[in-house]
């Protein structure tokens, strides 16, 4: 399925969408700026800590609630259009409901189980649970102790990147994996990015490593290079100057609508993008260092 | 302020590592001191070694080569909720005198001066390590009588109230700054001035700080870096990204 | 570490010990079968299903108690040692504390995460959380919903079979998984059971496989063969007549004492073991169609 | 059995394998009228191919290799939590008229006659899945009007009790035993006889019925397996270890 036509079908105006789950890298830039280009409206976002494509998102007016650790930009500072939305109402006022890394991925796990809640040790005493629709006292019904309970997360799709998938859905992400896999199973659809799509036999040789039941997945969607300027183990490092340039044009309005203009809105699709990103700075980003995993024999 | 974080840790330390500044801290103390400390990233990755190269965030591809461990977020915050994390750093924009930490709001939090980008997984190693550090730019600013919200809670107004909120964790250890280092005193849970950095002073740091000053009969020059440890920081972020002054 | 110090120093008399974690693969009978040898009294036994390797246990009066979800026989039928032990009190009684799969790995992975218990959907209306310290009724705190809630376990010591292991105790296991990792997690030591020891760069070079971070590992023992009769994925396959064997043997308190006689007390360590199954019968066991996993580049 | 209970999975079905005869049901689903279903298994595999070999447990070799997924046992017990699981079997000693399965004590439990292997995933499956499929030898002493103890909940003293004791599954479909098939009443939640196996009667059926037993208006003997569905049982267990008369 192209990006386009998976978010055109599977995110709706108004959808829970999780992204980023795996914190700095495999994020899906290029479904995030498809939704930008598509002028997808009221979406709640969903993540543990946002490296700018939250940010770019809110910028665009994409975006009525925040359910997050942290959003910004990690190397280069603040996010100033989620200050923007947040501080002064532009482009649009958000709602925002901040969570810690750990009780979102606690809330999500326990969406992933279908179960109401989870308690959480992390967060009393903190000012996060206060009049939160996520947090509630709770009691330990075995001892009496007071537990911080946390809700479950149901998005309404995880859109998730990983670096190979069968055209099925079943796929093999490596590297770090933040919340990837509660996110995903707490959510009611699950799109997959892949850099390359390979043969069934290629994901089935090593069913440990696949993330998802093949009937969780409604899209798997091939984008070589979607995760940019995010890294992606095994594939490209992480573009730096991307988020320092980002950082300094996004202080004002002006500057983040041009930058959008030029990375988002004037570009078709991933290849186009990549397109101009130019083929030199691509192939640099790709120069790695080989670092082959030690053979696993599944022999039966 | 990354030496007096890495002296923080101690050899054989489980060291929750957080983001920016620490990066560094960690791999210092690897490379001297503490070379049995594990260093967990929040995004779930357990390292023995420091990172071949210089991090911009912990999820760049040279922290996963070599790495002892890669994993579920969850499952190293479940260290952390075991109890079985010796330290963990955190940063933030403001700090109070018994360690609660800001990175939320200033101002008030449904019409804040400045949203701030939150606690990633501030408040849960401020809930739950052992021994907390506080890491923070020393500006008057910053260093208050009373934060405009605590997204990581430290002893929060003292005098075990911490303990009584249901905080396992050991609650801060230090507060380190630019300019000194801050022990916790163990009956109030105030921050108590216990070294001051080469080329400042007492008088100096009062006048950064929010609140009356609380300063340690034993109060002294903080140690200077040896030439190893300036080597070595050289050598870890040759071009100051982390530890250059104002950065990180 | 040899197997016979490792359970000596780390799984006394009266330890909570979590073994079979992977169900029917993976047992580490050759740690059951030193902690018999080695006379081992008043254990509590915590697992998921129980291939035999209980029963066993039971049947030499290691076992004060059972935290489980089934014990018995898998191709064979009931265990009649574990039957004797909860009808007649032979060789001593023992208390049963009855579990479902799902139920007990919630309990583990609320252990896992230092929670005093996670919630469950699984278990109203049967009779298995009536008078049971491990269940009690709570309530969801957000909506008022009736939930079953499932006190945490945390086992003194989980023995965790791998295919291999570096001297730190970093370990790859591949095929299925079970509960291991929440009941490694949940236990205050792990004891790790590695069919091969290997430098610590092949651990490391497939993070993702690792199973424990190195510092919860407390013993690494190299024991090949350690699982037999269970199955180790890419290292032998299960000896079912092994299975067959002991459920007709152990229909009597006489024939499981001569079962437990040539198979446990009469051999010295597990290689005498192997000797005792014989070359041939240990050799086809070995014999396996290879699946060589699909090639991980964690290039940076 | 395995032939009715292989009929009850449909195309596209997501089932909650379990332990014996169901993973020759399975396979034989997949093989003639549901090549497009999903079998799980509780220690963590996903499978949408039948395994290359006769299983004696789950966990044989055999079905690990060309799984879609290998994870742990949560995982796929948190897709029975989400309501995914379309279809769940499981088997036990006794079984009431209202689907409820004892497979834990017969006999009090504080001095049992018998004491039975346990739940293992059959009280998660029965919680938790879409259609709950009963598999079991019948016998009268096994058809009982009450369990001695309800390892597995079905529809508990039917008229809504399963609901009204929070259980989100769908309770029990049918019951699959080796003289015929039973479905639930929707209004009294009994059980009622829908089909006889070929060679037996309703009155054989009752004899070795605990119950009273209900009767479906429409009661038909149970299709004849085809020589295909007997040539495929043949072949997945070739020497009956599953399939012949007394086994599972």
């Amino acid at each position: 399925m192209s990006l386009s036509d998976a978010m055109g079908r599977f995110v709706p105006d108004g959808s829970a969408v999780a992204m980023g789950t795996c914190l700095e890298s495999m994020i899906p830039f290029a479904a995030g700026h498809e939704l930008i280009r598509q002028r997808r409206r009221d979406l709640t976002l969903i993540g543990p800590i946002s490296d700018m494509l939250f940010d770019q998102l809110i910028a665009a007016g994409c975006v009525a609630r925040i359910q997050a650790a942290w959003v910004g930009n990690v190397s280069a500072g603040l996010g100033h259009a989620y200050r923007r939305a947040a501080e002064q109402g532009l482009p649009r006022p958000i709602a925002i409901e901040d969570y810690s890394n750990y009780t979102i991925s606690l809330a999500l796990l326990a969406g992933a189980h279908g179960l109401p809640f989870f308690p959480s040790r992390s967060g009393p005493g903190s000012d996060i649970p206060r009049d939160h629709p996520g947090f509630a006292d709770g009691v330990s019904p075995f001892d009496g102790e007071q537990v911080l309970c946390v809700r479950a997360l149901r998005p309404d799709v995880a859109i998730i990147a990983v670096q190979r998938a069968d055209v099925e859905g079943s796929a093999h992400l490596w590297g770090n994996i933040g919340i990837s896999e509660e996110a995903g199973l707490a959510a009611e659809r699950i799109i997959v990015l892949a850099e390359d799509i390979v043969d069934q036999q290629v994901i089935l040789s090593d069913p440990n490593r696949v993330l998802f039941p093949a009937f969780r997945v409604s899209a798997v969607v091939h984008c070589p290079g979607g995760c940019h300027p995010s890294p992606v183990q095994g594939y490209y490092r992480r573009d730096h100057e991307c988020y320092a340039e980002y950082h300094r044009e996004s202080r004002t309005p002006e500057g983040t609508a041009a930058w959008l203009e030029r990375w988002v809105y004037d570009v078709a699709d991933r290849a186009a993008y990549l397109e101009r990103l130019g083929a030199e700075r691509w192939a640099r980003l790709r120069q790695l260092r080989p670092a082959v995993a030690a053979p696993v024999d599944y022999a039966w | 302020m990354v030496l007096a974080a890495a002296r923080e840790i101690r050899d054989g330390d489980v060291v929750f590592v957080g983001m920016r500044l620490p990066l560094i801290a960690f791999s210092l103390a690897k490379l001297t001191h503490a070379p049995r400390a594990f260093g967990i990233f929040e995004n779930g990755i357990v390292r023995g070694t420091p990172s071949p190269e210089l991090l911009y965030t912990m999820s760049d591809t040279p922290n996963v080569a070599g790495a002892h461990m890669c994993t579920r977020l969850s499952t190293v915050m479940a260290q952390l909720g075991r109890g079985l994390v010796d330290v963990g750093f955190i940063g933030g924009a403001e700090v109070d005198r018994f360690g609660n930490v800001n990175s939320s709001y200033i101002g008030p939090r449904d019409r804040p001066k400045v949203k701030l980008p939150g606690s990633g997984g501030g408040c849960d190693i401020a809930s739950l390590a052992r021994r907390l550090l506080v890491i923070m730019s020393h500006e008057r600013h910053r260093l208050r009588t009373v934060v405009d919200y605590i997204t990581s809670p430290g002893y929060l107004a003292g005098g075990g109230q911490r303990q009584a909120a249901g905080l396992p964790g050991g609650g801060p250890k230090a507060l380190i700054t630019t300019l000194g280092v801050f022990d916790f005193d163990p009956d109030t849970q105030e921050a108590v001035l216990r070294s001051y950095h080469p080329g400042t002073t007492i008088e100096a740091i009062q006048e950064q700080t929010g609140w009356p000053l609380r300063v340690s009969p034993s109060v002294e020059e903080t140690p200077s870096p040896t030439t190893e440890e300036l080597t070595l920081i050289r050598r870890l972020d040759p071009q100051g990204f982390w530890t250059r002054a104002g950065a990180g």
